[in-house]
């Protein structure tokens, strides 16, 4: 999965630059959703964007698929930006680009069959022109992503939150899009259920070749499915790398301490895990900082003078391994 | 907070401003004639009676001396009863309007809360059906029909109270109280329990019976205080529902309160007093809903602490 | 060791629209004074509902159908309301899962936490005050003397859950019961959270009772579990005996399905299908329908408990000495070769038994 | 405790490997498909209250419907002779409806008194002006019904769009919109009514158009803070990221999911209109005579209360029951509708 070792080559499917998403802003209650983050997703991989809760992960997926304006900054989709799109490209943005929501209790409407919710994007696109063409390909995606053709006709509260999850993935795969933005697609699933979503995750991807921004806290299963891995934190992004780097060589101490925090099913690794404790005051001294490539392909946030440090950080990773 | 209750003032001017300007205009646009025996007059004596109440003038010159007027107090002239200044009526008239007020929503809401919560906690038992029970009859039967039933009844089968009039002090009262109570307490009830349900079914609640607390003491200590802060809200609505159920209650019973006298004012078409009153009942309508909004914020620590960290 | 709190044989159906749900099915266990028993199950295997009962607080369409819970011999199902409030936040107490939400908004934390001892110690309402400062210092809440009068909206999550802690510990309970209490937590908050109680587990030597779905969770703070499928324990034993030597299918198929941070396989292991429903439980083995590993028997017969270890018990047909032998998939069986090896370099020490697999009866 | 689990001797084929390949068998929903709506009607029907209500209120439309074409009598014609007769139903043995009534202390046959016709009676008796009651409330139910229908029109056609538009929005347009709505429910509307009917000629019109400026500020408040949360839910994006139209939206998903809402709101808007034209008939500037309604019937009633209490009690009757029966409808659907009241 991580054998591209220069990724530089690859196409960029998404471009983020200096994104900037502030709520009410000018108020007095604004929030700084998200602080100028600029990243590039390329064709084909998964990148992985881990925060804790308010840390602006969701919001950038959001600002992303267009379901918010960004304040300020630029998003390029395959080339162009998304803010410049002309209404009647809108419709086929909204094609090529789709989302996976948390909530699999929320993100099915109640009143609608299933049928019905996984061919809401044929219908919008006119995708298919008969009834009978309607229902095979329902049934087609139906077998897709395991589900028989008997439940296309039950209604979503009938289903359990792994099924329930499964028609959400139908209907965004109905318009054949070629970029999946998975917005904690997991979190509200039992175990045993979340790795048949993850799996069928990643044998969609295979057979379709799938890019994906897959949202998530959870570390281990972020490390697990994604290529590359973002670390978000009050709207910044602290540090960028494949999801190997990330997780074997963190630089910067906010992921040392988010990854210090994540308990494994090891008893024994349990005991002798220690907690490093992140001091957030370090991100206020006031000083400006940029992503900053420590070594290639290897991003932190860090001051020009900071960098000096976290190259020589890298160095002792390397010869220790 | 100051800030917050400074704006809802404005708004609560600029509302009064505009009810005061389109009853003006309503008023103007309205058939029939302003006096009360106009067929034996002649022109002439129209023409002094204009002058007199200044119906002569402009319409817009109308509207500023009415408008000068009510930031005066002046209410203008009743065309009828006997021309005494409106502001002379209702200061006459109120002070059995507020009494019977008062008493109907301190009885409807203590009773309310009470049926309320009961049927919250003994929730699907016969008290809860009961106290349902209760609850739809007080909105269900029209409140001038419990009045005429009650004096029937009470006060003219039963003579335990007085049938009409307001000469027995506070036994007078009480029938029309009653009468009066039923839509606030209905609404109480039904509102308290709808919260009370929703509070006993928190986790916080779950945690205080978890302390060892008797189901009584997390009634008493955590329950009710909970579910009586959203109660608040509804003070406004019921404050309507009494002004409307006075005009009745007042008619059938002979009080003489301000309601009795709106309904008297309409069908002889005075339209200063309409316009007088109908302006006191907004000016109390929308006082009450600026008290009960200061209220909240200052009974809820949600609300009250987060606006002074605003501010400060 | 001595047991301080006894299951025995537990069965609690929910009276619902639909019929009656057997959500607690025949369970049995104790804590032993002084440890961390971790209760490990998926949403609606009965975990929280088996903790309720140990409180008194299930819901009001529950009815505990059979069973007994002994607590410093008295059978905790047959006390009185009266009784049962006087153990409540007393001898046992709870902490719940969303620290949003299990605090009284409108009471400052200050009175909260001073609650339990107002009601069940003869206190004066100052020295409860003063005690509930210290041990709002004790959980973490920095400046606490200043910090009594705030209400619950002025604390982060974390710290809304130090102070149900503090309300918990308040009263030196014997029992505490943790229903999920890092779940709604971050990551960093939940590591915090957890450092908290196995400090104050030491400091006020309580046993506790650990409820969760988070088999990393479990790792680090138990040291006993119990493996809840669909109503049943269907396994026990020490934290390292679950956790490397595990006997039943489903403990399998739940430590595979997560990934670790050197999974680097394709595909993640996952359990097909979804639990059954408890409005009509299965005559057999309820996971069969589930496990790759199902015998006929499986649809035929519930398992009894087999023996492991003395302290390892585990309810599949598999470990039948008349069973055929079976492989457990590849992780797991790295783990019993982990196992062993720790065993072997005396890094757990564990009754050692032989392959790891059945035992026989030590007679 | 598990010692001699050992000893349990199975046969060996119990031992046989079972395939787990019925993982579709697994997923397969048994339970017949209800959709939201019947599963609502289901809970609906479990309520007897509610179903008793429903049922009589069917009842009383029909009547109302029938009245339009059909009554015992007319309901304005005037007998003077025949004016105060008590109720009497076909010969006169019901109780209570034997056409006698005490004059005086003695027991009088009214009808015999009268010279009413052997044949003809009364069923409800007559009034004052030897109208016949019955007929009166007849037509004075289907009026009060008709009102109660225009009512959900106006909570239909202005309440449910103004709410979705506010609601939606967001921003600048809900805030004008909200700030319209505090204003109008500043000014108490029976207010609001009574200055409608002084501008227009008092009858059912200026009654309308009075209801349609204020009663639907409730269904607008209820749909609006509704769509507010509706709006965030992940369905609504999930259209949204497919390029479904604001209109579609509206259309397919707010609408199907305000439908509770709207349709429990619009239960409780019917009693409250009934009531206000009572209120407006009752104190004199309603329905104008000789037109029967409701509140013409009770302040009619109430004028001879003390010594012909049947004028009044059988509207009141009326009223009472029909009011109850749409409050406990209207409560039985919300309870049906809304799960969290649900065990």
């Amino acid at each position: 999965m991580q054998n591209n070792p220069q990724p530089n080559e690859r196409k960029k499917l998404i471009e983020v630059k200096h994104l900037k998403q502030y709520f009410n802003a000018g108020r007095r209650n604004e929030v700084k959703a998200i602080d100028d983050i600029s990243f590039d997703i390329y064709e084909g991989e998964t990148f992985g964007l881990v925060g804790e809760s308010g840390s602006g992960k969701s919001t950038t997926g959001r600002s992303i698929i267009r379901l918010y304006n960004p304040t300020s900054g630029e998003i390029k989709f395959n080339g162009t930006d998304i803010s410049k799109i002309k209404h009647k490209d809108m419709l086929q943005f909204r094609r090529e680009m789709q989302m996976i929501f948390q909530d699999p209790y929320a993100s099915l409407n109640p009143r609608m069959k299933v049928k019905d919710i996984i061919a809401e994007g044929l219908d919008i696109h006119h995708l298919v022109k008969t009834d009978e063409e309607r229902d095979a390909r329902v049934n087609e995606l139906l077998d897709l992503v395991g589900l028989s053709h008997d439940h296309a006709t039950r209604y979503p509260h009938e289903f359990s939150g792994g099924q329930r999850q499964r028609i959400g993935i139908a209907r965004a795969l109905a318009v054949e899009p070629r970029f999946i933005i998975a917005d904690e697609p997991i979190s509200a699933l039992d175990v045993s259920i979340q790795a048949q979503v993850v799996n069928l995750l990643r044998d969609i991807q295979k057979e379709q070749n799938l890019t994906y921004l897959f949202i998530a806290h959870d570390l281990s299963m972020v490390k697990y499915i994604s290529d590359r891995i973002a670390v978000m934190h009050n709207g910044r992004l602290m540090e960028l790398s494949t999801a190997n780097e990330v997780y074997n060589h963190p630089l910067h101490p906010y992921t040392k301490s988010l990854l210090s925090a994540v308990p494994l099913p090891d008893p024994f690794y349990e005991r002798n895990r220690h907690r490093k404790n992140y001091d957030n005051s370090i991100e206020n001294d006031g000083q400006i900082r940029s992503l900053q490539e420590i070594v290639p392909g290897h991003f932190v946030l860090a001051t020009e003078e900071e960098v000096a440090g976290y190259q020589a950080a890298a160095e002792e990773y390397n010869l220790g391994d | 907070m100051r800030k917050y209750i400074f704006k809802r003032i404005m708004y609560m001017i600029l509302t009064l401003f505009i009810i005061a300007t389109a009853t003006f205009f309503l008023m103007k646009l309205m058939p029939g004639s302003p006096y009360a025996n106009q067929a034996k007059m002649t022109a002439e004596q129209r023409a002094i009676m204009d002058a007199q109440y200044g119906l002569n003038k402009p319409v817009y010159q109308q509207y500023f001396i009415y408008l000068i007027g009510i930031v005066q107090g002046n209410f203008g002239t009743s065309f009828q009863f006997n021309n005494q200044p409106v502001s002379f009526l209702i200061s006459s008239r109120i002070g059995p309007s507020m009494q019977i007020g008062a008493q109907a929503i301190v009885l409807g809401t203590v009773l309310g809360i009470l049926l309320g919560a009961l049927a919250a906690i003994r929730k699907n038992t016969w008290v809860d059906t009961l106290a349902t029970f209760f609850a739809i009859l007080g909105r269900s039967i029209p409140n001038f029909v419990f009045a005429v039933l009650l004096q029937f009844y009470l006060a003219f089968k039963l003579k335990i109270f007085p049938i009409a009039l307001w000469d027995e002090g506070f036994r007078s009262s009480i029938l029309p109280t009653i009468a009066l109570s039923m839509a606030p307490l209905a609404t109480t009830a039904r509102f308290m329990r709808t919260e009370m349900v929703d509070v006993l079914n928190s986790d916080y609640i779950e945690l205080a019976r978890a302390k060892g607390n008797t189901p009584w003491q997390t009634v008493a200590k955590h329950a009710l205080r909970n579910s009586l802060i959203p109660v608040i809200t509804i003070i406004g609505p019921m404050a309507v529902d009494l002004m409307v159920g006075s005009m009745v209650v007042e008619n059938i019973f002979s009080i003489p309160g301000i309601g009795d006298q709106f309904v008297k004012s309409i069908t002889t078409n005075d339209y200063p007093t309409i316009m007088g009153l109908t302006l006191l009942y907004s000016f109390m309508l929308v006082v009450v809903i600026l008290i009960v909004d200061i209220l909240y914020g200052f009974i809820d620590p949600r609300i009250r602490l987060s606006g002074n960290e605003g501010s400060n | 060791m001595e047991k301080i709190l006894e299951v025995n044989d537990l069965q609690i159906d929910f009276d619902t629209f639909a019929g009656s749900v057997k959500a607690i099915r025949n369970v049995n266990f104790h804590l032993n004074k002084g440890e961390t028993l971790a209760i490990v199950g998926e949403s609606g295997s009965g975990k929280s509902v088996t903790v309720r009962s140990i409180m008194g607080l299930l819901a009001n369409n529950a009815k505990v159908a059979s069973g007994s819970i002994d607590f410093k011999g008295r059978d905790i199902l047959k006390l009185s309301n009266r009784e049962i409030e006087k153990i409540r936040g007393n001898d046992i107490s709870m902490i719940f899962q969303d620290p949003m939400t299990s605090l009284d908004p409108t009471m400052p934390i200050g009175k909260q936490v001073a609650e339990p001892l107002l009601i069940h110690g003869n206190v004066s309402k100052k020295k409860a005050m003063a005690r509930a400062e210290e041990v709002l210092e004790l959980v973490g809440i920095t400046n606490a003397k200043n910090r009594m009068k705030d209400y619950p909206h002025q604390f982060s999550g974390g710290q809304r859950q130090r102070i149900v802690i503090a309300i918990a510990i308040v009263n030196y309970p014997e029992i505490l019961i943790a229903d999920e209490p890092t779940t709604a937590l971050d990551v960093t908050i939940q590591a915090q959270i957890i450092d908290l109680m196995k400090e104050l587990q030491n400091k006020i030597e309580t046993s506790i009772i650990f409820i969760t779905h988070d088999l990393g969770v479990v790792a680090g703070i138990a040291d006993r579990v119990a493996v809840m499928y669909a109503g049943k324990i269907i396994e026990y034993g020490s934290v390292d005996e679950i956790f490397y030597n595990p006997q039943h299918p489903y403990t399998w198929g739940l430590l595979n399905s997560m990934p670790t941070l050197d999974t680097d396989s394709d595909r993640l292991y996952a359990i097909p299908g979804t639990p059954p429903n408890l409005l009509n439980p299965p005559r057999g083995d309820a996971f069969a329908p589930r496990n790759p590993y199902a015998m006929q028997i499986d649809y035929q017969a519930m398992p009894p408990f087999f023996k492991v270890s003395d302290t390892h018990y585990a309810a599949t047909w598999l470990l039948h000495p008349d069973a055929p032998k079976t492989e457990p998939p590849v992780a797991i069986r790295k783990r019993q070769e982990e196992f062993r090896r720790l065993v072997a370099e005396g890094k757990i020490t564990q009754p050692e038994n032989d392959e790891g697999g059945v035992k026989d009866d030590a007679e | 405790m598990a010692d001699n689990t050992s000893d349990i001797k199975l046969n060996a084929d119990s031992f046989k490997p079972v395939a787990a390949n019925n993982v579709d068998e697994q997923e397969k929903i048994s339970a017949p498909s209800l959709t939201f709506f019947q599963d609502a009607i289901r809970r609906l029907r479990k309520n007897k209250a509610a179903v008793f209500s429903f049922w009589l209120l069917a009842i009383i439309i029909f009547i109302s419907i029938v009245s339009i074409w059909w009554t015992p009598s007319d309901p304005n014609a005037q007998h003077v002779a025949y004016a105060n007769l008590p109720p009497k139903i076909a010969n006169g043995n019901i109780p209570g409806f034997t056409g006698k009534a005490n004059v005086g202390g003695n027991i009088v046959d009214k009808y015999a008194a009268a010279k009413v016709p052997k044949g003809t009676y009364y069923v409800l008796g007559t009034d004052y002006l030897g109208r016949d009651l019955f007929s009166r409330l007849m037509k004075g139910v289907a009026l009060s019904l008709l009102i109660g229908l225009l009512a959900t029109l106006f909570d239909l056609v202005i309440g449910v769009p103004y709410g979705i538009i506010s609601g939606w929005k967001g921003g600048k347009t809900d805030t004008i919109m909200q700030r319209i709505i505090e204003i109008i429910s500043s000014i108490p509307n029976l207010v609001v009514v009574i200055l409608m009917l002084l501008l227009f000629t008092p009858g059912l019109g200026s009654i309308v158009v009075a209801m349609g400026i204020t009663g639907w500020i409730t269904m607008a408040r209820l749909v609006r803070a509704e769509t507010l949360t509706l709006k965030t839910q992940e369905y609504i994006l999930a259209a949204q990221t497919l390029g479904e139209s604001p209109f579609r939206i509206a259309l397919k998903h707010l609408i199907p999911n305000l439908s509770s809402t709207i349709i429990i709101q619009t239960m409780f808007s019917i009693p409250t209109a009934i009531f206000f034209e009572a209120f407006l008939s009752f104190i004199g500037i309603g329905i104008p005579a000789p037109n029967a309604s409701l509140g013409t019937l009770l302040s009619d009633g109430q004028k001879t209360f003390r010594f012909l209490p049947y004028q009044m009690w059988y509207p009141a009757a009326v009223i009472s029951i029909i009011m109850i029966a749409f409050n406990l409808l209207a409560d039985g659907l919300r309870d049906a509708f809304d799960p969290k009241t649900q065990e």
